[in-house]
């Protein structure tokens, strides 16, 4: 046992932290750190720049283009990211669809899709979600019926997360309707500007319109355009769904968050409030505590009473804590979360209601914080998964 | 304590409910709509009664209480109406009419009655959360002759960006006046913007406006007191129109949780949802007990035990409010974060409630500082 | 509606106030107000002064000896006899027998039965519970089998409370073998002297001992002592725990024990104390809403949105801002808490480990206060009861 | 940060395991023993090494850290060891250890670290509440000679009914003063009774106390420093007994749900107890992730990140304890709340711990006050 980390990882630590420093631009970091809209050029300068320093894919490995790190390092570079105001990956190029290609793709598929999702030149839409299915991914009902050398998909996805930054789009479909659910599912990638694909925005209720729906109507793709044997999608999606939740606790994310209240309490004049003291102070500590448990099970040979299900503890207790920290921020705004302009989110100019600070952002953001609960399997399927391995085992 | 409500009280009740069905359809509510449509709605609400409910009789009112505004309030929230009827009909009025000379109560408060002329409320400044002491006001009124200079910003006033006059609370060498400003006043400039639940709201910037003693309301320990009333009287406002958007966001629920299913059952039959949804309902129906208690306190109590009464029925339902609206959307999951699904509306309808003259912690202080007084 | 009670309801409160500020015994008092325990002949003491006055059961109707109040002087009768430190009414004859036998027993039984009941000259023990079944009442086991003008009873009965004041027993048994369950339940009444019948104290986590096990053992108990019909003891038990629940909000006992709090809270100098403060007047606020939502409900022409609901969700609001409020007094103890000694909860002498304040006592409060949420039907059932009717209406 | 264990320190986990099972089985557990009996015990301990654990090794100790000892203590937790482990061997060996001259260690620590001299620590007073500044101390020394004299009252001695020797904190001149007084001593005299656990403890009456320079430990900053610094030691040992204490009630729960039927199904069915549970196991490995932090910042870090992390610790741990003693009772029923039961022996013994030097509002002060320090 170590309280500190290594010399090594120290340095590597502060390797990441001079990079952010360097290379970030002030005008995104200052969207990021104001709780403020980002625009695909946003994301696109950034991760241009990680790749350009081999950082892009840290979750691939090292022959696929990753850099080859320890699950530390990996630790250590989205806390110091995060921390330093840096966007997030919110790729599922990157997170999702790479880790699938690289395990089931074929080396022709890789060789097509994989240095361009590094380059940032294509970005991937993921396709799982349905209307009237939400978590519950199995009962889905598009379709996708061989004709030759092709499938011709029908069907209407949803919750489908910056698509109108996409040109591609992976997605389960159902190529044997008789099979159970889970079953007779497949895993296809087609590009979005194939014919009879429609990809519509969905406007959110706090202003925000990341998620889109995606109508597919007797769309054609190419067979070659399925991953890895047909009615098998579902064990691709898990073992995606499997790296989706890794990194999900968003420690660095709610350190930076955390930072930012303390900022604002103390722009407000109420560093004297001894209520919302005692909150910063109390979740601080659970943020340690959720910190020192990530760290522990990366750690892995200790005991870990819930083996199979840290990936959903750490989900669940990451984003409750994360929608603690926003519903605090959103506490400290007092009134200023109020007025609201969506041009204010997205810094194109300075309502004069609002006068330049954040705060209207904070009642976005308590709002955009209620997802955490929901997205990538809503809390209560997680806490539904796990009992299940503590209570039979 | 008694909650029973009278044959007329139910009748009013009746009727509003009638009159919001009708105008604000659920695929309505949450949506923008015409100025003109606005104009419209509000002429009826005068017809009906409404909006003159707590005005005088000889002002053309029915010279009713909060309880009977209660009613109306409730059925608004529930139907996420954007008429001013908190800053015209509860708050502009019915400073007017405790304040106002008989002069000043013909020249703004009938017209208020009969829906001719909308006044919004300028009470809070850029400067300070929540400071309601006229010392910390930064408006500020200097003699001239007979007359006074207005200076400085107000922000955050409801229904600001088209009102048709303001009642301005502003300090004269540390005391406290409440004035009424007429929209067109020479030196007033407005800017506007949206509110979270996409209402009207705007700043107001006083240059040396001129205002002549006939503005003047109130002065002193009497506008002081006013003002404590008034706030008050929002505060129970707030509340009933909270209950009513949360009876709404909770049917939703309900409804939701009867039909959609996941994993081959409707959410109803998963017994973690059946649990919040019970915790959802005591929340609501301790939210209608505590909106009635403020009511009641408002129109009843001495001022101490009015303050304490109506401090805690905020703290009760934005408590409610926020446990109902974070249930609602986790329930409805994705959907219920989407602009075109109505909890959404509702959630952020609840969210500037709470926040307007006064949030949680605010509401606390003075639900402990009036429980040291009385004690 | 009328925020304040009328003129003749302040006049009765103020009765009630002088009545027991004159009539309570001063050490009976402390050892309410301080959390101690109390003795049967404290409890027989106070309700003895009751029925002297005409007071001891306001829940039975006038001609039974009741003293014809209205919900709401009741309501009023409960919250000043708790303010001023009276004993609560524990009496299972008084609360949850009387009404049975009034609603359903025959004139001789009324007469055998409730005089004794009102003169505490008859203690009464509630039989319901077994070993394993818990809130689950319908499985129980106990049985009574017919034998001439007897019921030949076996079976094992748990969580009795009093049993050790009590010289009765009523009692749930299984007088139909094959029906389903809920049916086949009769309602018996017999005499704790009769052979056969054991009780055993159950000692308590916090020390206490008001709970007790009965065991019975070929115990024969006479036909007459049959309340109602035989196989219909669940229709009379189900009557029973309807009373049982009003008045379970407990709004005067949760008022009693924030004086308590606000008082140690003084006490200890901790006035200053801006948590505790807060804490305090946060649950003065919930009680204040609790109250407000129980009076309301007797005034009843109110729409209530659960209707048949309300007592149940007054018990689970009501146990568990009681649960909280302990709670709060458990923290204003602080260290005080790690000593205990039963002799200082008993009053019989003073524990020098403590000094002569109560504080020792919270610690076993906050324990017992647990019981709350898990007695009259576990919070869970309560919840489960309250959704199948919100759900399904 | 690197949670992995070494093969030495797996080791010594088992071995305690092996002894903890034997000595301690389940139906012992919560019970009271003979005086006799636990003397044996403690002589076991001492020959396994575990009393000396952290002693230096010219005292026949191991000269091993907080890290090592946390599985010690975890063990005892688990199996509700009334021996006093954490007074002798965590606190007052670890002050001997750090402070005590070589003449002293060998008088006092040798023996303590074979098990022949059981030595509590005698720190609270019965006036103030967790103010462990010498200025606040009632018990006060007084100069006599060469020697002093000792006088006041020390209360909430944890073992210290049958103790034979006590480190004695007192105030001289305003300085802090950490000595060594036999159970012997003449002018004191001990109170003993009960824990809420059902352990031992005393109040001492110091009354005129000989003190010879060599029984002083340390003074002045020398002595501050080597409070704090076991402090700090204490709490993340009753972190690491605490997150034994849970593991066992997590442990009897999750059996009891799969067991126990209710209305026809095993209680593991319910949906909303299953969710529960989850809750509880995530507060259970948070605590015992934290119980590490606190142990390796004992042994690694400087006093201020130290004093950060091992209160941040106590907190979180005892959150934790509380929601997994109030569900574990709940979930057992009334059943849960009888002595019988073990759930209410190990909800007590979490309590107890809570409330050793430092409850919540006093751990979340010490972590605020660090952090100030720090940044």
């Amino acid at each position: 046992m170590r309280l500190e980390f290594t010399p090594k990882e120290e340095a590597f630590r502060q390797e990441v932290r001079q990079f952010v420093k360097d290379e970030l631009d002030s005008a995104i970091k200052a969207k990021v750190e104001r709780g403020l809209r980002l625009e695909k050029a946003d994301y696109v300068a950034w991760y241009t720049k990680l790749f350009d320093k081999g950082w892009i894919t840290p979750g691939w490995p090292e022959e696929e283009g990753g850099p080859g790190w320890t699950p530390i390092q990996k630790y250590l570079f989205d806390e110091e990211t995060l921390l330093g105001g840096a966007p997030r990956i919110i790729a599922s190029g990157i997170n999702m669809l790479g880790p699938v290609l690289i395990a089931f793709g074929t080396p022709k598929q890789k060789d097509q899709y994989l240095p361009a999702i590094r380059r940032s030149e294509s970005w991937w839409a993921q396709g799982f979600s349905e209307p009237g299915a939400g978590s519950d991914l199995a009962s889905m009902r598009t379709t996708a019926v061989r004709d030759g050398d092709h499938y011709i998909v029908n069907g209407h996805k949803v919750w489908t997360s910056y698509a109108h930054f996409c040109d591609k789009l992976f997605c389960l479909v159902k190529t044997d309707k008789d099979a159970k659910p889970q079953e007779g599912i497949s895993f296809l990638l087609m590009d979005l500007d194939t014919p009879g694909i429609e990809v519509r925005p969905i406007k959110l209720y706090e202003g925000g319109n990341d998620l889109n729906e995606v109508y597919l109507d007797n769309v054609r793709v190419p067979v070659e355009n399925l991953i890895g044997e047909e009615n098998k999608g579902w064990t691709y999606a898990k073992y995606l769904l499997g790296h989706e939740r890794t990194g999900i606790a968003g420690i660095g994310a709610s350190k930076q968050q955390l930072l930012r209240v303390k900022r604002l309490i103390k722009e407000q004049g109420m560093a004297g409030d001894s209520h919302f003291q005692r909150r910063v102070t109390e979740l601080e500590i659970e943020l340690i505590a959720l910190e020192a448990t990530g760290l522990r099970i990366l750690g892995a040979n200790q005991t870990f009473n819930a083996q199979g299900a840290e990936a959903s503890m750490l989900k669940v207790r990451g984003t409750e804590l994360r929608q603690d920290i926003f519903e605090l921020l959103y506490e400290v705004a007092g009134p200023a979360v109020i007025p609201f302009s969506e041009e204010a989110m997205r810094l194109e100019g300075v309502d004069p209601l609002i006068g330049d600070d954040e705060r209207s952002s904070l009642a976005a953001n308590f709002l955009d914080s209620r997802k955490l609960s929901i997205y990538g399997g809503t809390n209560e399927v997680q806490r539904n998964v796990t009992s299940k391995m503590l209570l039979q085992g | 304590m008694d909650f029973s409500i009278s044959e007329e009280q139910l009748q009013l009740r009746d009727a509003v409910k009638r009159f919001c069905d009708g105008e604000y359809p659920p695929e309505m509510r949450g949506q923008q709509v015409s100025a003109d449509m606005r104009r419209e709605r509000w002429g009826m609400m005068a017809e009906l009664g409404l909006i003159g409910l707590a005005v005088s009789e000889t002002c053309g009112g029915s010279d009713l209480g909060m309880v009977e505004q209660m009613g109306v309030l409730e059925e608004l929230g529930r139907c996420l109406s954007p008429e001013p009827y908190l800053s015209t009909a509860v708050i502009s009025g019915s400073l007017i009419n405790a304040l106002g000379t008989s002069e000043q109560q013909q020249r703004w408060l009938a017209p208020i009655a009969m829906g001719q002329l909308r006044v919004a409320f300028a009470l809070d400044e850029p400067r300070e959360r929540y400071a309601y002491q006229a010392s910390l006001m930064e408006c500020r009124l200097t003699l001239e002759g007979e007359d006074y200079r207005l200076s400085g910003e107000k922000s955050l006033v409801l229904d600001g960006a088209d009102a048709d006059a303001y009642v301005v609370a502003a300090q004269h060498d540390g005391a406290l006046q409440l004035l009424v400003v007429p929209a067109d006043a020479v030196g007033l400039t407005r800017t506007t913007g949206s509110t979270l639940d996409s209402r009207e709201i705007a700043t107001l910037c006083f240059a040396d406006v001129l205002i002549s003693s006939g503005q003047v309301l109130a002065e002193g320990e009497r506008a002081e007191c006013a003002l404590q009333a008034v706030l008050d009287r929002t505060s129970a406002a707030l509340c009933a129109e909270s209950v009513g958007a949360m009876t709404e966001l909770v049917e939703q629920t309900r409804e939701f949780l009867k039909v959609r299913k996941q994993f081959g059952a409707v959410l109803g039959k998963f017994q973690v949802l059946q649990h919040r949804f019970v915790d959802m309902v005591i929340a609501l129906e301790q939210s209608r007990s505590m909106a009635a208690v403020a009511a009641m306190a408002v129109d009843e109590a001495d001022a101490e035990k009015s303050r304490k009464l109506v401090s805690a029925a905020r703290v009760s339902v934005a408590r409610a409010a926020r446990l109902i609206s974070k249930e609602a959307v986790q329930m409805h999951g994705a959907m219920g974060m989407t602009d075109e699904c109505q909890v959404g509306h509702y959630v952020k309808r609840l969210m500037v409630a709470e926040r307007l003259f006064g949030d949680i912690s605010h509401q606390l202080q003075n639900f402990a500082k009036s429980t040291a007084t009385a004690a």
